[in-house]
């Protein structure tokens, strides 16, 4: 269960009776209900499921865990490659990115 | 023989039709439009002749006689019923033209000439229908085919949506011009001809209840003279298709069953753009399985990749085109890609449509 | 996307499951709890990274799997109602109740929409006041807190038109009950990292303990999947049995408090029925008395509703984890993810559908192409 | 490579499937049907490819290619949206070939492919699509023409009506052939190749509100062989025209229009079965105007007109076939019946389609 | 207004509170109300206008209006063609009535 | 079709048109009053036989073109109403209200449906008891049982979702009027035959000899036609005026008794608006007091409304055969059966739609081809 993704708070208004939020999730836009997470501000990433966020990300962490994730491995270089096989690469990845915005 | 007689009534004269205003009695179709009788006639006489064919009095009749200019041909039908009827990125009228020449720009035709059969629902604004006839006439227009002869039924409120288009098409190809699923060999190379699901995710960023704000646009274009280009390049392309209904991963996967080879797809190599990997992300979708309507599948000998990629990336269409596989010995009949992690998965053909999921 | 692409770096992945094949000595079964992981796990072929004594358990974490069969029943019955909108978030319309699914009662006439949040079902009550909106309230602690927000709007605007179908279950009483059963062979569960965004990890220390289990709250990203792993790996060689929170960036100790609040508000602790497994005490949440007026088993008349589940699925044992599909007879014959007896063979992640497919990989694994 | 791992399901076997049985999970046709995945597939590979294309494994895609035995063609496209789905005489589907079939023999063009398009009422019952495909391949294979490519959309309950089925057509002419409206010239004689009105009446008599009890039938039949006999006996046919929608009086109106002469009816002459007349009277309608679908128009020139009714007699579709009217150079542009008072009455095109009346 | 047209009466029922009949025009067969006409009996012709039988045909007077009309003119034979202009009648009429019955 | 193959025998009809030339030494002009007769000389071409002094007015026995704009207008809203199924007989669908006709307001989504009897709306209200079923009560006499009878077992069965739309006009008030016109020319009237059928001829020798008028009542098969005017000129020009009966095998003297107490029952003689003629007093029926509750516009608030005739529209002078319709400027014009601005351009026996289909007549013949 519980697809969630984050997503960068733009705009905090109300509807009706609730309180809302504008999300950008990075070329699309969505409005998500913020009853939720009282405190949160614009600029702050939220994790949203079914239309509601649900949680921040807490961005330290997060800069934490990519660290460590990054040191790992680090005293073992060159473990090799894990395939037995190697399919090469095609000459366009990573992606040509001229037009994909 | 003069006469001072009124003469047949010319309610919805041409001096005084400008799109995208409705035609003057009924500002919506009635039943009669449908009726085969007058008011059947001026649809044709007043709105789909001067879009079709401007200045050919005569042209759009029920059937028409042809002279092609070779008797080897490609022919297809389609029909198209997407909603919304007017989306970011063109209408269900040019996407009428375009998915139909697509369909003969794969077998390597020269497309030429395309009927055209609507389905007008009772109700349907005489001004939206008029937008999408002078969409779908510039799409032709642009495409270089005529469409050259039409009908058009009206149903009751409730049994349509609005207008439903079918188009078929003829395209003519040269005797050396062998381009099937069959001919996909080990060995070859897969490319796209650039950013796959944006036709996909603009239609389904204005579905009810799913709608999200978003810059993507409809990729709906007609692509045989991409084809042109890259057969000029590389004169043995083995198979060409248009990966509409059902994304990349249904075309591959029926071109695998058809030649009984495997496909190993790179899934790094997808050219996706942000935003549609974004809507994917957030409703749970697999760009592989998204439409799209501007985008071509070429499977090339692995010896004239590069030039089949330099040819695509040429041309206005194929800016992004990429190198997104290989034709492999293993797994025949089956589609399996490299995950970004290396590993790797099958990939099936859907059971029916892709749908959100929160799981 | 932010704060998902960094958590795809292969390169990383590959440094992790080489972590992990250092780490492991013997056989180990993990059971990852949340049908998200499971989809993360087989989209992105993360099991293909890891080291042949490590073995993952699909959990249970599914509604699409665990919803039970009678409920899905009612849920057709409503659906099939003259004049009643159902909606239901995607995942739904193709699990096979006694004898029919949604997508045959929308295709029979039913009014079956499939939306993104409850709240699009609660604005359809609005736009049409003249019609029954039914919700079909499924899932776990994660979708909870939209289900409930969305009957409560519902009662504060007094939208009488609006009732939610609800079966939701819980986390924590599975685990518990997982690891209660005899034939069980988890040794170490990755936690579900979004439940937990909701509820916090509070419960779990003391079921760690209580069943000396290793549970490590994991997000969904392959680096975050390895790195669950690795750390349960690490915690079973060194014999340890600790809760750790391997997402905390999203996951804190005491979860989201506001959502809990309104979930204790508009909810009630029930036992509720798995589907395979059986009821387990405690496990599920229904309305609480006071939204009584917005539940859809009261509005609609769908007792008397006589279940009748394949008698050839084994899909509980499967859910447990004491058996694999391809033991059930059914497998890949009668039953395939076209036609599913049971509902682990709907969604590409259920177990039975995720082995359909893994009997393909092996195949072409076996051809020579292997890692 | 031999594999044990379980095949591509076969839900819908071809061993199992035997019309009018149900597809055998979904009794109905359901939104994934037109998803363009497994569900479509199987509708193509255990439904359309077995009664279209039998044997031919690889038939039915979206787009074929053709070689045509001459590069001179007609070409026609007609959406049929009728209501109810089998009536009296036929259904939808052998409607679909015979209409199609029939505006290429109206061009003189030998009948060679068709295309089809299918637009599916989510909810429609699979026995009852199966029985129509049935009845469309039976049509066609009587008819010796080949359904070559097809596609299929499903739209949501409450978006169609069971099934509207689009059918494109292609026939080859030889290049001595010009049959035309324009060539309708004044002393030519108008013949009707048998009686008028069936088909529209025998459809009326099954409509909701009107319906009344009767033996009328449908008279929808293929008549290139029809005018392939009429064409031996009369090689210089000026004009063939097949009267449906808006029936004899809108054919005749068109044709008198185009070629800018008058048509005079004879009304005492027009071949009109008792039970037709008689519904005709009691709701109000003129058989003039009712549609047929197994009828044809011949004008020919005024020394061939007693070879041409005697060849159209001898045809089995043409026993009641008349002299109805001829060419005049009065009133150009005008169609006019004599009454049977001898009387002349002007015959416009109606606006809309005809309603039963009380007045 | 009141397009009505004559049918034969071939059976009569009830149907809910209403009198019904079968009515034969000739190749097509409806039901019609007979509220209006109590004493009607099967077999004989009734003037059907909207689905209700208002009158029932006087089938003598019917004959002697036929009589009548035949019997016009018979002293003042041959007024001769009214048109000036004769249009030669095509082979087929009166029709042929070979299939069409 | 017996009875009315006979009626049509070319020859005969020869021979009766032969004698009324011989019988016409002066010009006359008469009134067919029924729309339906109009529709018989226009579609046999009945007028072409006659000699040149004899001219027919058509008149305004049509209820396309005589039902009241303000009612059209009424069946307008009423259709357009949401939930509301319309029921009409298909004249009445593209009669012009004041901004737009049914086909339109149904092409917008009012559930409009065509049917053949009033008893198929009676049917309807039964099979859909939560929709409002209306029946659009038009016509003459002849028509008036039928709807009389709808609503009658309606409020036998307590069919409270039916209603009707009641705008029946008379004949007889409406030869008065014409008669009493200072502008009138008709100098003998062709009665309707049916609605004669239904109520008997007694009304009309008092008209008769009132008005020193000929009145001859008459069918509607050429034989029929040309037989009324044959009577009626007689009449002419030997000076009588009386009542004579030419449609015998139909008509008697007293009418359909049961017909006639029933419409007593279901309605009252009312004050009706002739659509271009205005209010002729006691000239139309509405529904009586005991059958208030089935009248639709009691049961749908359809008060308010503000017709708005063509400005241009002269069809009442047509309607009372004062002025022709070429007269009229918009005739052949704005005014075409393909955009009519008055009702008598609708149908093709509308008095200015048959003009304007005569006109191309009359080309015709100027073109060399008359009789
Ligand atoms: S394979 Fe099918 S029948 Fe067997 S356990 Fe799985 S879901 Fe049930
Ligand atoms: S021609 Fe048209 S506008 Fe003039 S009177 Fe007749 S209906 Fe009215
Ligand atoms: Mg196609
Ligand atoms: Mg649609
Ligand atoms: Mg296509
Ligand atoms: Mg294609
Ligand atoms: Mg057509
Ligand atoms: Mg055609
Ligand atoms: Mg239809
Ligand atoms: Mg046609
Ligand atoms: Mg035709
Ligand atoms: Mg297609």
């Amino acid at each position: 269960m519980c697809l969630a993704v984050p997503g960068r708070i733009t705009a905090i208004f109300d509807e009706g009776v609730v309180r809302m939020a504008k999300l950008d999730f990075g070329g699309i836009t969505k409005n998500v209900c913020l009853a939720y997470l009282p405190d949160a501000v614009v600029g702050q990433y939220a994790i949203v499921h079914v239309g509601f966020a649900i949680s921040l990300i807490d961005e330290a962490s997060a800069q934490e865990t990519l660290h460590h994730f990054r040191s790992l491995g680090i005293l073992e270089e060159e473990l090799g490659e894990v395939a037995d096989e190697v399919y090469s690469p095609p000459p366009s990845c990573p992606l040509p990115t001229s037009s994909l915005q | 023989m003069t006469t001072t007689v009124a003469q047949q009534p010319t309610a919805v004269s041409l001096d005084e039709w400008s799109c995208p205003l409705p035609l003057r009695d009924y500002p919506t179709i009635v039943m009669g439009h449908g009726g085969g009788g007058q008011l059947s006639a001026e649809l044709v006489t007043h709105l789909f002749r001067p879009a079709f064919a401007p200045g050919d009095t005569s042209a759009l009749t029920d059937s028409t006689v042809l002279t092609l200019p070779g008797s080897r041909i490609a022919y297809t039908t389609d029909t198209f019923v997407v909603q919304p009827l007017e989306f970011p990125g063109g209408t269900i009228g040019s996407l009428a033209v375009h998915g139909t020449v697509n369909d003969l720009a794969m077998s390597g035709a020269r497309p030429l000439v395309l009927t055209v059969g609507f389905v007008i629902e009772e109700g349907m604004p005489m001004a939206q229908l008029a937008r999408i006839v002078h969409d779908m006439a510039r799409a032709a227009r642009e495409a270089g085919v005529r469409i050259v002869c039409g009908d058009t039924k009206v149903v009751e409120r409730g049994h349509g949506d609005g207008v439903y288009i079918n188009t078929s098409g003829i395209g003519v190809l040269d005797d050396d011009v062998h381009i099937g699923p069959d001919r996909a060999t080990v060995g070859d190379v897969v490319l796209v001809s650039g950013s796959i699901g944006d036709h996909g995710m603009a239609i389904m960023s204005q579905r009810e209840g799913l709608e999200f704000e978003t810059t993507i646009v409809s990729d709906s274009a007609a692509l045989h003279t991409l084809v042109h280009a890259l057969r000029a390049a590389v004169p043995d392309v083995h198979v060409l298709r248009d990966p509409t209904r059902g994304g990349v991963a249904t075309s591959l996967n029926e071109i695998a069953a058809d030649a009984n080879v495997g496909i190993m797809l790179e899934e790094r190599a997808l050219p996706i753009r942000p935003a549609v990997r974004a809507a994917c992300e957030v409703l749970g979708l697999d760009p592989l399985f998204v439409a799209n309507e501007g985008k071509l599948l070429a499977i090339v000998p692995a010896d004239a990749a590069n030039t089949a990629l330099s040819a695509l990336r040429a041309h206005a269409l194929g800016v992004d085109a990429a190198i997104i596989g290989e034709v492999v010995a293993d797994h025949p009949g089956m589609l399996v890609a490299r995950t970004g992690l290396g590993a790797r998965r099958v990939i099936t053909t859907p059971i029916g449509e892709q749908l959100p999921r929160i799981c | 996307m932010k704060y998902l692409a960094e958590f795809r770096d292969g390169e990383i992945a590959q440094r992790i499951a080489a972590e992990i094949r250092q780490l492991t000595t013997q056989p180990w079964a993990i059971m990852e709890v949340c049908g998200g992981q499971t989809h993360s796990i087989m989209r992105n072929g993360i099991d293909q990274l890891l080291p042949p004594e490590v073995e993952l358990i699909h959990g249970p974490g599914c509604p699409v799997c665990v919803t039970p069969l009678e409920v899905i029943d009612k849920a057709l019955a409503i659906a099939a109602t003259p004049g009643v909108i159902f909606c239901s978030f995607g995942d739904m319309l193709r699990v096979p109740g006694s004898d029919r699914d949604l997508f045959r009662v929308k295709s029979e006439g039913g009014d079956v929409r499939v939306v993104y949040s409850p709240l699009d079902a609660v604005a359809l009550a609005r736009q049409h006041p003249n019609r029954q909106v039914v919700f079909f309230g499924i899932g776990f602690e994660t979708t909870a807190p939209a289900n409930a927000m969305a009957v409560h709007i519902a009662k504060l605007e007094r939208l009488h038109n609006f009732s939610m179908l609800v079966s939701h279950v819980l986390v924590p009483p599975a685990i518990d009950a997982i690891m209660r059963s005899p034939t069980n062979r988890v040794q170490a569960f990755l936690a579900a990292g979004h439940v937990c965004s909701v509820m916090g990890f509070w419960q779990y220390p003391a079921l760690s303990s209580m069943h000396r289990v290793p549970i490590v709250i994991t997000g969904f990203e392959p680096l975050d999947v390895l790195e669950g792993i690795r750390r349960t790996i690490a915690q079973l060689e060194h014999g340890q049995h600790v809760v750790e929170n391997a997402y905390a960036r999203v996951v804190t100790f005491d979860g989201n408090r506001p959502a809990q609040e309104l979930l204790e508000r508009v909810f009630t602790v029930s036992d509720r029925a798995w589907r395979g497994i059986g009821v387990i005490p405690n496990s599920g949440w229904r309305l609480s008395e006071a939204y009584r007026d917005y539940d859809a088993e009261y509005r609609f008349d769908v007792t008397g509703i006589h279940t009748q589940e394949s008698a050839l699925c084994r899909s509980g044992e499967v859910l447990q984890g004491t058996i694999k599909p391809p033991t059930c007879s059914a497998f890949g014959e009668q039953c395939t993810p076209r036609t599913p007896l049971g509902a682990t063979m709907v969604s590409s992640e259920g177990a039975c559908a995720a082995y359909f497919n893994y009997g393909r990989t092996v195949q072409l694994q076996r051809a020579g192409t292997s890692r």
